[in-house]
């Protein structure tokens, strides 16, 4: 049996692989596919401690985790779309009309 | 799950991350996603978290990948050359420091987890990760959270058809 | 518990095998019999036998994005009805009540969007 | 341990064979079937025995000519596809539906040597789960064939597939709610066995009795992801030549056709598990026959489970030989009425019958 903290290792490793992701890509669906894998390497830890813990509160979590992820890519797609229309790129750069 | 079967799945996932990350057609990275989000699955299914499994693979795989799919082929999103380039000054530093940040962070968390001393695992009771306690716990001591989600996806759904139809209406 | 996916990971192998080889078997079988001239007509995608005009991928109506949206909502909802039917029997009424509010909230929401015409297909 | 695993690995290749012979005789009955029904004759030409035979089913035709055909032709990729995603079209349109089996019991148990062998490739206890998790994974088969062609009938004919393989996936799931409250469980085994009771000690307790909607909603679901007639749009021959197979020859061509037989042929399988009884013969138990009225009649345990798998075969068998009675029977739907099918009508409906369903069951308990 593995320990948790491997997983919790892992759970680092793709939480770093998606914040360099956020902070390198320009186009921004791959910004928000990087914040995807940043959220499911935070539902990894919720699903290993509650394995270590030998509850299921952490799996129930990671219910709401999938349901808060799903409005937010049915919103935040939206919102590209919405940009798109008006700018024509969806790189991120040129996707300042909220900055002064 | 012994450690090989852990090495050979965490690296798999770990390449199919960084295929996410770094690939400069959009359809390949959001191919890599769903098989980053299949793996997971997969470790979920060797931590005893069989329905959130599935439910992962329904949910991330079956439903969000394919919304990102079909928006990168609305908007006609070819490959393009790496832009990893910020727009304004940087350039090469800004990329090395965001990388190199990345490996710090990544490692730092690493030997924080490896180095913490937890407590044995729990001894499992009996029938753990089975759906029904999953699912007892839910909508019992979770019924309020799960009520607010309903109110969530009314606001997700309202949202993205009054932003997603602006124009054509 | 591992023990019942045993069968998962066979099938998946096996699956593998048997699709694997009759995807590439004319890339391989179809490559070895015969020959494989190419020219610049037969490489050209197919438009009803007119050369190919303009860009093969253009964009297209948004409302296959809603739909993908809504998609994604409903199948929230069904991914927490299938927990809650497992156990409903257990639940009882409170478990009905609970959810008919749940179907009730995201009704509204279907309720919404047909009347706003986003469902609508002209 | 490696006696396990190994039958396993029988059981894994016979449900993979199963699937796929089932699919390619389905070729053959529709080939045949729709003749019949169009007052044809239909594949009749190849023939291995010089004509010996007074008639010709066409069985070479189908089931070994057109294979061989399809085997060794020249794979042809256009210009501009891109080459890696172009095989993966059809790898991920097949792969998904073939490995859904696995889940789905086809018999009871088998005692052979004092070892008893369940007769299901992998025990699930979340088997519908599984089942709907793989099946939703299907679509990107044709997204990305549809996407890597470069071409305009392939790209409309993959954004009309996934549309309509999402819309009435929903349906589809939410008819399987009814199912699992009835039967509170999302094993497909327990399922299977939970009807193996007896109403009144007369009628077989199988799932249509007790969620006739349900069925209807699932069934017409079913015969939308496998996106043929009537619902065929993605690949509509008249509108988009092929659809989202425009494209593609030879082998992986056929490999796409497959998808859409192993497609019936699991909807077919999940059908007859949730509603009919699965591998179920009326008042066939383990030890043989009992008949209403105290009438026993013994059987060895091998010729039950034989029995069993013949009864799943023969009750899926004739679930697909309906939805080619189907596909031959209706004209294509339009666009707009698909979407409202799906979304205006199914969905309320599948609603309805989960809230009916709880009432019921909170009221007869």
């Amino acid at each position: 049996m593995v320990p948790t903290s491997w997983y919790l290792a892992l759970s680092a490793v793709l939480f770093a692989i998606g914040t360099v992701g956020v902070l390198v890509r320009r186009n921004v669906i791959v910004i928000f596919m990087a914040i995807e894998i940043m959220l499911n390497a935070v539902n990894l830890t919720f699903v290993a401690f509650a394995r270590q813990l030998g509850t299921v509160e952490g799996q129930v979590i990671v219910f709401f985790v999938m349901t808060v992820a799903a409005a937010e890519a049915a919103v935040g797609l939206a919102i590209i779309i919405a940009a798109f229309r008006n700018k024509q790129t969806v790189n991120a750069d040129e996707l300042a009309m909220l900055r002064w | 799950m012994g450690p090989v079967t852990f090495a050979v799945l965490a690296t798999l996932l770990v390449a199919s991350a960084l295929t996410v990350v770094l690939h400069p057609n959009p359809v390949k990275s959001a191919m890599a996603l769903v098989g980053t989000l299949f793996l997971l699955a997969v470790v979920f299914v060797f931590l005893g978290a069989h329905m959130i499994a599935a439910l992962q693979v329904i949910v991330y795989a079956g439903a969000i990948m394919v919304l990102f799919l079909f928006v990168i082929m609305l908007l006609n999103l070819q490959a393009e050359a790496l832009d990893l380039d910020a727009r304004r000054g940087g350039g090469a530093g800004l990329r090395v420091a965001a990388w190199l940040g990345g490996a710090v962070l990544a490692a730092e968390l690493a030997w924080l987890f490896l180095h913490v001393t937890l407590p044995p695992v729990a001894a499992a009771p009996l029938g753990y990760g089975g759906a029904v306690a999953v699912a007892r716990s839910l909508f019992t001591d979770s019924a309020l959270p799960f009520e607010l989600t309903s109110i969530l996806l009314l606001v997700a759904v309202i949202g993205a058809v009054v932003l997603g139809q602006r124009r054509t209406s | 518990m591992l023990d019942q996916y045993i069968g998962v990971v066979l099938t998946f192998a096996f699956a593998a095998i048997i699709v694997g080889i009759m995807v590439s078997a004319s890339m391989i079988i179809g490559r070895l019999l015969g020959e494989n001239r190419r020219s610049p007509v037969k490489d050209q995608v197919f438009e009803c036998g007119n050369p190919p005009t303009g860009p093969a991928r253009s964009r297209f109506s948004v409302r296959f994005y809603l739909v993908a949206i809504l998609f994604i909502v409903f199948d929230v909802e069904v991914v927490f009805m299938y927990p809650w039917a497992m156990i409903f029997r257990s639940l009882g009424v409170p478990g009905l009540i609970e959810m008919s509010v749940f179907i009730g909230v995201l009704a509204l929401g279907l309720a919404y969007v047909w009347k706003r015409g986003a469902l609508a297909w002209d | 341990m490696w006696a396990d695993v190994g039958i396993a690995a029988v059981k894994s290749i016979a449900v993979l064979l199963m699937v796929l012979n089932m699919s390619v005789v389905l070729l053959w009955v529709e080939r045949k079937g729709s003749a019949l029904i169009q007052d044809r004759i239909g594949a009749n030409r190849a023939n291995i025995f010089g004509g010996i035979l007074p008639f010709n089913l066409g069985i070479v035709n189908t089931l070994i000519a057109d294979p061989i055909k399809m085997f060794t032709k020249e794979d042809v990729i256009p210009a501009g596809a891109d080459k890696l995603l172009h095989f993966f079209g059809p790898f991920l349109a097949v792969f998904p539906v073939l490995v859904t089996f696995a889940a789905v019991p086809f018999g009871d148990v088998l005692v052979i040597g004092g070892r008893t062998i369940e007769l299901q490739v992998a025990a699930l206890d979340v088997g519908i789960l599984y089942v709907l998790a793989m099946s939703s994974l299907a679509v990107y088969g044709i997204v990305l064939g549809g996407w890597a062609s470069n071409s305009r009938w392939a790209l409309l004919g993959a954004i009309r597939g996934s549309a309509q393989m999402i819309s009435y996936e929903i349906a589809m799931g939410l008819s399987l709610i009814g199912v699992i409250m009835t039967f509170g469980t999302l094993d497909l085994q327990a399922i299977a066995r939970a009807q193996g009771a007896h109403l009144w000690g007369i009628i077989p307790a199988w799932g249509i009795l007790y969620q006739p909607l349900g069925f209807v909603i699932f069934m017409i679901a079913g015969v939308a992801e496998s996106k043929r007639v009537p619902f065929d749009l993605p690949e509509g021959e008249s509108e988009l030549t092929s659809g989202y197979f425009t494209e593609y020859s030879g082998s992986k061509q056929a490999a796409f056709m497959l998808s859409d037989f192993a497609e019936i042929v699991v909807v077919s399988g999940l059908a007859t598990t949730l509603f009919f009884g699965a591998w179920q013969v009326p008042f066939l138990a383990r030890d043989g026959w009992h008949l209403p009225g105290g009438v026993t009649l013994g059987m060895p345990q091998l010729v039950v489970a034989v029995l069993q798998i013949a009864s799943f075969t023969l009750k899926v068998f004739a679930l697909c030989c309906l939805q080619i009675l189907v596909r031959w029977t209706l004209p294509r739907y339009r666009y707009d009425q698909l979407m409202d099918l799906g979304w205006k009508r199914l969905l309320p409906l599948a609603l309805a019958n989960v809230v009916v369903t709880g009432i019921v069951i909170v009221l007869v308990g």
